[in-house]
């Protein structure tokens, strides 16, 4: 009964997830930084205040650390918090908080505690907004035991997952790309929600495997179609949680193609395409012809040129030409 | 000792139950009893890792809990064995976390810098210093929006006023007027340097800069810690916001029980005249004696029974069989 | 205008040099003509990402800064063109910087967010809010430790009051005596939110309570500013320890460039208020010519220059190169 | 002109290094909790503070954020600070400084500026600390560009690289075994320092390459000689510092032998044994008789228990067992 017309930008469907989890659930609250009138400065949170007052859209002072605890707090404590961490460089200050008191609670109080918190935050270079505002640190939370780490890469996945999120008993970290919130994509009207740890195959192919995260899924989509025009069929597939991580889908895909390209937007020394890189190249062993390939952020501070920036973060292009050499061509 | 404490409230002893304070007594000295068990265990090598004993503060925890309910928060710390066993922790359970033991109230996971048992209201010890005190804050905001009439109390040591997080809370816990108590507890000592060096100012005005009502006591009576706290949980309660309470204190021990070794950071001196002159067990015991609310054989009598529950819990945690190897990977996810 | 000013200074234009005050006019001039030109860089599609205007703010950072030598430090914000250029920075390589050429401060890889100019003492601006706070009172621990007689400036916005950081390094100033300067711009918002519903209690007391000497005066009076300020940066210089001043300021344009519909948070009223009776610029001219210390022709001539060298340094800018692209891996390492 | 019998513990010589970078150059100085007259809780520093003084030996209130900011700015303006952050757990609080602001300065001034500066701290687990006390995240660290993260695993090392960690005019990661201070070792009375991008063969050997850092050095040599009794040569590579890292040494190794396992005390999920294994799986491709094998720390909070937590990290049984099988023994 799906109404498949129906279109929502990311950043609607975002907030379509929120407001129909507050509405379910009295206990679900955001908290963070001009998140009630202002609606974040993406805008993304536009109106709930208006639905949900001030007491359950509450703005924050600049105190990242300090609500984000105050955000575990509430948790422990029957609360529901959505914690909003504007730009994902900031989640430099909440460390503490989300890895030593959050993700590890439930553990160490031999699972008596529990915290049901997500932090909702952003990832994403090429905005022009240089080293402290452009970083993907999606590596980082997705290595802490105790934690779970989504990462939509459409609306329809944005809201499922969202959903999700907020009905976990654990901590998720839940990262939004910036440059995405304006997408648009197919979101039924009708409730769903989209289960932790259960890759989707984003686009079905037999010569090569671009697993992709994030922002990467539409260039690797990108990619896909242009290899199509040289006769490569490239299979793309996105894991949308990094923990859990669904291994097995994309090991049998490598499997099927026989090779691999990870691409995920975080800088590519120990980062997520290390991982993944390494389970296709474990997993899938005895059945690849060309070594997996690792295709990250630059592993250089995010500069603010234009002219250079956008030279730092795989591209249809370059994912394109890895491919081409990858399958052999030229 | 070192400074002088303010503070509108008399200590009004004969205003409460004579019962109550014999029951404050039993809760000081079964803390002092499971400490000296807690150190044994320690030198024997019985005992995994290290601890940090409370012996010496005992009136803080325990004139804090006392002034709570049972369904009432608090956020303890590294030094936190008086915390729990004030808020209602039973000491064989404890003894049995400290060893490692699947018994214990964290399953042998926390050890005993994570003691947590939600059914006492005990959200916790924390071995980051000052990392609990967004946990109570947000504890309070939770039994704000619930409608619940909770109180969330963070106990920590003054140490913790060099975390940044401890003013970010502080503010937001001021604005929102949230039902949170923050306890102080200043026994003079971050590890092994003297608050002095550590810490610019005073203590009280920190708080009142975030418009926080602050108050310092003596920490050490234990019928001053439980009237002040009293008003500062009804205060709170009524929903007049957080409240700050600095402790005047000393432990008795080490930092933690590796440390024997202390005159390079303090004199034999100092430490024997807290112990002999400024015992909380000490001045409780006196007050009542010398009140004529109660005589020395019934004190005698508690302390007793303290010991021997203390020893049987010890032999319960000794005896108590580790987790299974299964165990490691639960626990990880809700 | 919503807070009283507490300060021991009297302005005394007199008892500085008329040139002095000219060489102010000009400087704020130039800040003021540079954001008009930043803003239309924008709109105009022509400038990559969002700036954060500093127009209305003009005072505060000339004050402080014509109190400063060249060799002191100032650390600044993402409001930070206004301190950059008050401090000695160039408009044509501002500008490069921001169009992110080759030319500019940074090779075009800070941009607005990140301009640094150590060869005029500029530690650079940050675009974490407090971020900076660590790194101005280390400039001042160096200069202490080198035995140079350097001052460090922090200066940010009243939305850092949140960040836990600088209560953090407040407290390490006040007990090592450093020279340094916090100077808290409060423009009354923190992005779309009155501060008021950040912070509880007022200002200065949060510096006081960590025995840190602390005024709240006008930030629209240029000659008050740098009164007071150099009576902060001599008690500094002397070995008298660290000092925080609250200015009372407002930025006249939005949070960022892109923030045009700014009346669900602040009222068009109020922003007419502050443009006419407290723009800085003119509170200065006004005092100089009703002062007969200078006339409005000078001032106008000031003006004419300041406004071709910033329209030479933006063409500069725009007609500057991108940085080649074997730049990108350059300046990783040291 | 070395002295071989002269030995070191591993605390010692990072001592001796201390004091010989101090006495070589007044701007170096040490900050951080109870450095001075406690010299640690490790006892690592003690008698430093009788040499140089209060001045350069320079105790800190609780405030981690706060005084690697503070080391941010000194080193900025000509000094060369030590930090000493005194549990690798408590880096949570100090992403933001040492990532944020050391890391990027020297990028986002256009290379005007730059940050010499050392983060000390400390790694393991097995000491019965609990969650909060006993993580290894070189994983974070080292997928941070513009820093270097240095991992030393023998007294001799330790020694060498802290030298240069202090010259190097780039923040540097010094992270050090809290297991491994009392261990002793060889260390030259003579000047020396070891570069840094080098890896050191530990041993040498034929079938099969175990890559090791830090703690798991010793581990990985233990498994060795368990091998080497049944028939099986190991060859065990110490990166030495994770970034910037010395990949072909053990790819080249993993050339030779054709098998390999990483051993790493981190987490193993988006650990740095990923990225060790994907480089050999990269490198090596063409040579590889068996998958790369990768060793972490258990995927959990570390628990007190001695009963859990020596479950929780590869050991010289764990390692032979693994590396046997790889051989195809059993
Ligand atoms: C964030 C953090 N920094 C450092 C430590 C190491 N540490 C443990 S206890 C302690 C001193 C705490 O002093 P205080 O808060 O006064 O508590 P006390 O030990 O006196 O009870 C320190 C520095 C820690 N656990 N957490
Ligand atoms: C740590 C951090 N949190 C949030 C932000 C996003 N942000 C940028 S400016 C700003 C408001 C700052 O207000 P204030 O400090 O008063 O400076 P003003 O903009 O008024 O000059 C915020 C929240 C940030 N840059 N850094
Ligand atoms: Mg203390
Ligand atoms: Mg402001």
């Amino acid at each position: 009964m799906s109404t498949p017309e129906r279109e929502l930008t990311f950043a609607e469907a975002v907030r379509e997830a929120l407001a129909e989890e507050m509405r379910r659930d009295p206990n679900v609250f955001i908290m963070g930084e001009d998140v009630a009138e202002a609606g974040t400065p993406f805008k993304v949170l536009s109106g709930l205040v208006e639905e949900f007052g001030k007491e359950r859209v509450m703005d924050t002072p600049i105190s990242e650390p300090g609500f984000t605890g105050i955000g575990v707090g509430a948790a422990v404590t029957g609360m529901r918090p959505v914690i909003d961490i504007m730009f994902g460089d900031f989640l430099t200050l909440t460390m503490d908080q989300i890895v030593n008191q959050a993700a590890k609670i439930h553990y160490m109080s031999g699972g008596k505690m529990k915290a049901p918190i997500v932090f909702r935050t952003t990832m994403g270079a090429t905005r022009r907004s240089a080293a402290q505002h452009s970083q993907s640190l999606q590596a980082w939370v997705s290595h802490v035991p105790g934690l779970k780490v989504v990462m939509p890469s459409t609306p329809y996945d944005a809201k499922g997952l969202l959903k999700t999120a907020i009905r976990d008993d654990n901590p998720v970290v839940f990262i939004e790309d910036k440059m995405m919130f304006k997408m648009k994509g197919f979101v039924p009207a009708e409730e769903y929600t989209i289960p932790f740890g259960v890759a989707d195959i984003k686009r079905r192919g037999e010569d090569i495997t671009l697993v992709a995260t994030s922002s990467m899924v539409q260039v690797a989509l990108g990619a896909a179609e242009k290899l199509s025009q040289i006769g490569i069929s490239a299979e793309v597939i996105d894991p949308r949680t990094t923990s859990p991580l669904d291994k097995q889908t994309f090991i049998n895909s490598a499997k099927k193609t026989s090779r691999a390209i990870v691409i995920d937007e975080g800088y590519e020394a120990y980062g997520v395409t290390a991982e993944l890189a390494s389970v296709i190249a474990d997993g899938a062993f005895y059945y690849l012809d060309a070594p997996v390939k690792r295709m990250g952020a630059m592993d250089v501070p995010i500069p603010f040129s234009p002219a250079l920036e956008d030279l730092t973060v795989p591209t249809e292009e370059t994912v394109f030409e890895m491919a081409k050499s990858l399958c052999g061509r030229n | 000792m070192t400074k002088k404490t303010e503070s509108n409230t008399k200590s009004r002893p004969e205003a409460v139950d004579v019962e109550q304070w014999l029951h404050v007594y039993e809760q000081m000295v079964k803390i002092r009893e499971f400490e000296e068990k807690a150190n044994e265990l320690y030198l024997k090598a019985i005992m995994p890792g290290l601890t940090h004993l409370y012996s010496g503060q005992e009136a803080v925890a325990v004139g804090v809990c006392e002034a709570l309910r049972r369904e009432d928060y608090i956020t303890s710390t590294h030094r936190g064995h008086g915390h729990c066993l004030a808020k209602g922790a039973s000491v064989d359970l404890m003894f049995a976390e400290l060893l490692g033991k699947e018994a214990g109230y964290c399953r042998g996971k926390g050890g005993s810098m994570h003691i947590a048992d939600p059914a006492s209201g005990n959200l916790g010890a924390n071995a980051i210093v000052g990392g609990s005190a967004g946990i109570a804050t947000g504890a309070a905001l939770s039994a704000k929006k619930r409608g619940s009439d909770q109180v969330a109390v963070c106990f920590f040591g003054e140490g913790a006023l060099g975390q940044g997080l401890l003013y970010e809370v502080m503010n937001m816990a001021s604005l929102w007027k949230l039902p949170v108590i923050y306890v102080c507890e200043n026994n003079l000592y971050n590890e092994y340097t003297h608050y002095s060096e550590a810490l610019a100012g005073e203590v009280t005005p920190r708080a009142k800069a975030f418009g926080i009502h602050a108050e310092t006591i003596d920490g050490q009576d234990v019928q001053l810690v439980y009237e002040t706290t009293k008003r500062l949980v009804e205060r709170a309660r009524r929903g007049e916001g957080p409240a700050f309470l600095e402790c005047m204190t000393y432990r008795y021990y080490g930092h933690h029980v590796g440390d024997i070794s202390r005159t390079y950071y303090r004199s034999k001196e100092e430490e024997q005249e807290w112990r002999e002159t400024r015992d909380p067990l000490k001045i409780l015991a006196d007050k009542l004696v010398a009140g004529k609310l109660t005589d020395q054989s019934v004190l005698d009598h508690i302390q007793a029974d303290v010991r021997s529950e203390v020893e049987k819990g010890m032999q319960f945690g000794i005896d108590a069989p580790y987790p299974d190897q299964s165990e490691v990977n639960e626990d990880v996810y809700a």
